[in-house]
């Protein structure tokens, strides 16, 4: 059914239970919402380095949004930059495949439970709200790294 | 054309015979995901439309186009007749004095965004700049929202709203302190699109015309749900868009009262619209032409004209008829849906056939998405009218959405889709 | 694909099969006045539809219609990929580097007018107000005079215009004059719809761009007959409208570049436009979405998707050869024509198949009158461009105008019919 | 055939020898133009009294709207402001009946040339060109008649 491949178990446990909510200390925050359904996200990154320390966030937004910000947030903090990246990069690439990707074991270990996103890419209404959490990352990421340099 | 379960216990009476009404809209057989029927309340957002709109239009095509006005071949003159014969049918279904009182212009978006840049550009005593004041208010879509934004914006004038009442409803209370003396303008919804509240029109019009201001009234989910008389409302203009009444895309309707229309400035320029063009200068044609630059949307007028037809032909108070007793079937059936809140009036008075509602704390996106696995289609979002949400606290809302061709079974099957939706998230 | 008759003497070569081709087109079967074919040599004003289109049209609604963009139902699902995926065609067709800058509105009239407010509200450097100047020139149809002459009337700019020379060719002896460092921006058109004139675009470009002025071209009259390549042009907006190319009526286009449409601020406000709404201020969508206020003319899209489709198919190189020879053809049996005299370029070189004449003393109307009495559709009268017939000391003129389906067939039945009407008023 | 009905020989004839032609002194000048196709006309009234003592006229447009000025110069020099009135708003009748109307033998004594202009009825691009003179004989006249009451 097509719905399961939407709501897989690991979505709805991300969404019931969140990773990390809630504003913490960073060193920028950016603002995100979703036109198309008024989803909103605030997000903030603290950057170690070179290292992601944390990613918090604060938003209202479907289970898709919600859950994709708690498996962001498990995913990529303590990472290493680069590697954030292309995890990210990947999630987009998946997320933008129009369900006619089909992750590969290699993704798979990279992704862990971003890969069940997959079915969501089938949705069109659906694949920004999977991304709001991502892209306010990115571009909070690029912020924080142009406020380190500057200070 | 009663319905045949309208006898049966439980249904209520007045409703139309949906069974037949449903074989003129062709979509309505449509079969999704493996074996679901369709069952369409989005109504609000836009309407399906009858074979008869669309052999009207194709015929249209197949037989009679060219550009209107400036032609002397059969094709031309045809063209212009079915053309200016949508202006007569659309005058008629709202009763206007006048058939060069309607305009015809894309959608209602447009026709309220023609009015506010009318006045902008008007001279005095309608000209709205720093020191004037626009009323609107906070049930508004954003598509009566923005232009004022813009225009007040543009001009310096001071934008104001009439807030809204726990229930749903305008409050009315400080009338006198928010339409003053330095109002030049009121435009509200004759019914709100995401709370479905129908406004008390008489109280606002009288208050607007005793400060010398003009009246608007968005019309848009009115007009395809009951008798629209555009004399009894009082307004000075009334705006509202085909493709929600069973017309095609690409049309709306803007009535203005006729002296308004002669002193007021043009919007778009161009061709159709002139008098007499110079390099140094040009002239307008009389309304309606003088508001709708370049070619118009012919086949749409031509298919709107259609939906009036169709429309009437079932008669715009039995359709109201039915729709109320939908939605008072509706909302007591919702009532049995555990964690369900209605945004909007709880009861069927004074509201039209919209009906916006929270599920527990499961967010809309998700209600929907599960709807439509069911092949039942509803609107979720905050449907253009973002400040009612702000309003109420919600992020959004789930809106169902009745029309001629909504059946009680359906509304049965909306009912039991949300309880399969909390068994889901539950 | 080409014409069986193409190989006969006295026939040009590069002719397409106008007879397969007509076959697509319902409306060109049409018999009129008891026993004449139909001649439709309108197609200047508007072409006819091609079964195709028409049935693109139904099936969308038929099967998928709902309003889009804001959906989670199948139904709003597929109206939006249909309606997105025309902007992708369109972008195509047209060459654009990115489907976002391609606009939907209602004609070629809204896009030009779209581009006039948007530049009398932008901020620096695009603003137009006192002290800067707008250029067009004076062979414009009203619908890109019009919207200049309302902005300099609003803002205090000036109207400058490029004058004709008595070939019906734009006089670009004093382009330095003209277009100026307080230019802001030219505005022409690509194909003249009255004297058929196909500019040089290079040269007008060239210098707005030296002076820092934005340049937006007309391209009614040339997306219809030939490829069109808006990076090619080099200009900063183009604009055309649906119905002149197959497509439906209510739809046009503008195209704009990237970083312009960024900076610039909406004309339009409402629904689709917006990003985010409150009571005391909004934000905008990014583009295209930031330019289609209010439900976008869905339909017609998705019949303009299938208009560029059909041309494509056929290839509009091909068209615009077809069209060429014709041209040719037409231009040589009409010199036979004893007192007729064209008004524009007399050859076929730079220009399209629009050909504007006048007929001894014998007005315009009458000659379209009795042309119409014989089946033959021709445009009569100052055809939205005044100011040409001004210039050339005439009141009017009678206007031929071929598409991919007219026949050299059709061009002779033309000079037949003008031989009658010499004969009728001799 | 359609054509002879719209061209009848009387209304050919006015067309290549107009009436009255040329613009003389008057009490009032107006200035028409018919925006869908330019034709455009400047016709001066004279009156005498309540008798119309001239109507000169000079413009360009087709052989329908020609002709009609010159009948309608030919039927109303002479006539009192009365009779003229019906005679102009029997020829609107006629103009606006698209083609419904079959003159009776009361209407052709009182429209005389004019009834010709019955096959123009039926075309509806047409009926604007027939009528341009007589809306600016109306009007001519009611300004003649405001600056004769002003003297
Ligand atoms: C050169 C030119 N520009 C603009 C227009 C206006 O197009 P539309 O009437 O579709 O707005 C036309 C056609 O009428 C045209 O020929
Ligand atoms: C109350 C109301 N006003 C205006 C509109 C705008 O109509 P359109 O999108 O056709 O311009 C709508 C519908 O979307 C509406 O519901």
């Amino acid at each position: 059914m097509r719905l399961e491949s939407m709501y897989q178990d690991v979505i709805l446990d991300h969404y019931k239970n969140p990773h990390g909510r809630g504003l913490r200390p960073g060193d920028a925050e950016v603002h995100h919402v979703n036109p198309t359904c008024g989803d909103e996200i605030t997000l903030r990154v603290r950057l170690d380095g070179s290292t992601v320390a944390d990613v918090s966030y604060e938003g209202q937004g479907c289970s898709i949004s919600q859950a994709s910000a708690s498996v962001l947030n498990e995913l990529l903090v303590g990472k290493e930059l680069a590697e954030a990246r292309r995890i990210q990069e990947t999630f987009l690439e998946l997320m933008q495949s129009k369900g006619r990707l089909e992750p590969d074991d290699a993704m798979e270990d990279l992704l862990e439970d971003a890969v069940a996103f997959a079915g969501v890419s089938k949705y069109p209404a659906r694949v920004k709200c999977a991304l709001l959490s991502w892209m306010a990352w990115k571009e909070a990421t690029a912020q924080a790294q142009v406020h380190k340099e500057a200070a | 054309m009663t319905d045949a379960r309208a006898g049966l216990p439980g249904l209520p009476a007045g409703l139309l015979d949906t069974e037949a009404i449903r074989k003129d809209f062709p979509i309505l057989d449509r079969v999704l995901h493996d074996g679901k029927k369709l069952v369409y309340l989005d109504n609000a957002a836009s309407s399906q439309k009858p074979r008869q709109v669309l052999d009207a239009m194709n015929t249209y095509y197949e037989r009679h186009h060219a550009n209107v006005h400036r032609g002397v071949h059969v094709l031309a003159e045809e063209a212009t007749e079915l053309y200016e014969g949508a202006r007569d049918k659309v005058a008629a279904f709202i009763n206007a004095p006048s058939r060069d009182e309607v305009i015809f212009t894309k959608n209602a978006s447009e026709s309220l965004n023609l009015v506010a840049n009318m006045l902008g550009w008007a001279d005095e005593p309608y000209r709205v700049d720093s020191g004037t004041e626009i009323v609107i208010t906070e049930m508004e879509h954003h598509s009566n929202i923005v232009p004022w934004q813009l225009l007040a914006q543009r001009t310096g004038a001071r934008l104001k709203w009439f807030g809204l009442t726990d229930e749903g409803r305008l409050d009315l209370s400080t009338i006198d302190g928010i339409i003053t003396e330095r109002t030049k303008i009121v435009s509200f919804t004759l019914v709100s699109n995401i709370l479905g509240t129908l406004n008390p029109v008489r109280e606002i019009v009288r208050r607007a015309h005793e400060v010398g201001a003009l009246v608007l009234i968005d019309a848009s989910q009115a007009a395809p749900h009951a008798v629209l008389d555009v004399q009894d409302l009082g307004a000075d203009f009334v705006a509202f868009t085909g493709h929600k009444m069973c017309g095609p895309t690409g049309i709306g309707v803007l009535w203005g009262r006729h002296e308004l229309l002669e002193d007021l400035p043009p919007f778009l320029g161009g061709g159709e619209m002139i008098e007499t063009v110079s390099m140094n200068s040009s002239t307008y044609a009389p309304a309606p032409h003088k508001f709708e630059a370049g070619t118009p949307p012919i086949a749409q007028a031509v298919g709107l004209g259609a939906a009036v037809d169709y429309l009437s032909g079932i008669g715009m108070d039995r359709i109201a008829a039915h729709e109320h007793a939908l939605t008072e079937y509706a909302l007591a059936r919702l009532a049995e849906v555990p964690e369900l809140r209605i945004i909007g009036p709880a009861t069927a008075e004074d509201r039209g056939a919209a009906i916006s509602f929270t599920l527990g704390d499961i967010h809309p996106h998700d209600v929907g998405q599960v709807l439509d696995e069911q092949g039942i289609a509803v609107r979720v979002g905050h449907h253009c009218a973002r400040p009612v949400c702000l309003r109420y606290g919600i992020p959004a809302t789930t809106r169902a959405s009745f029309y001629l061709y909504t059946s009680p079974a359906e509304v049965d099957a909306l009912v039991d889709g949300l309880e399969y939706v909390r068994r889901f998230f539950g």
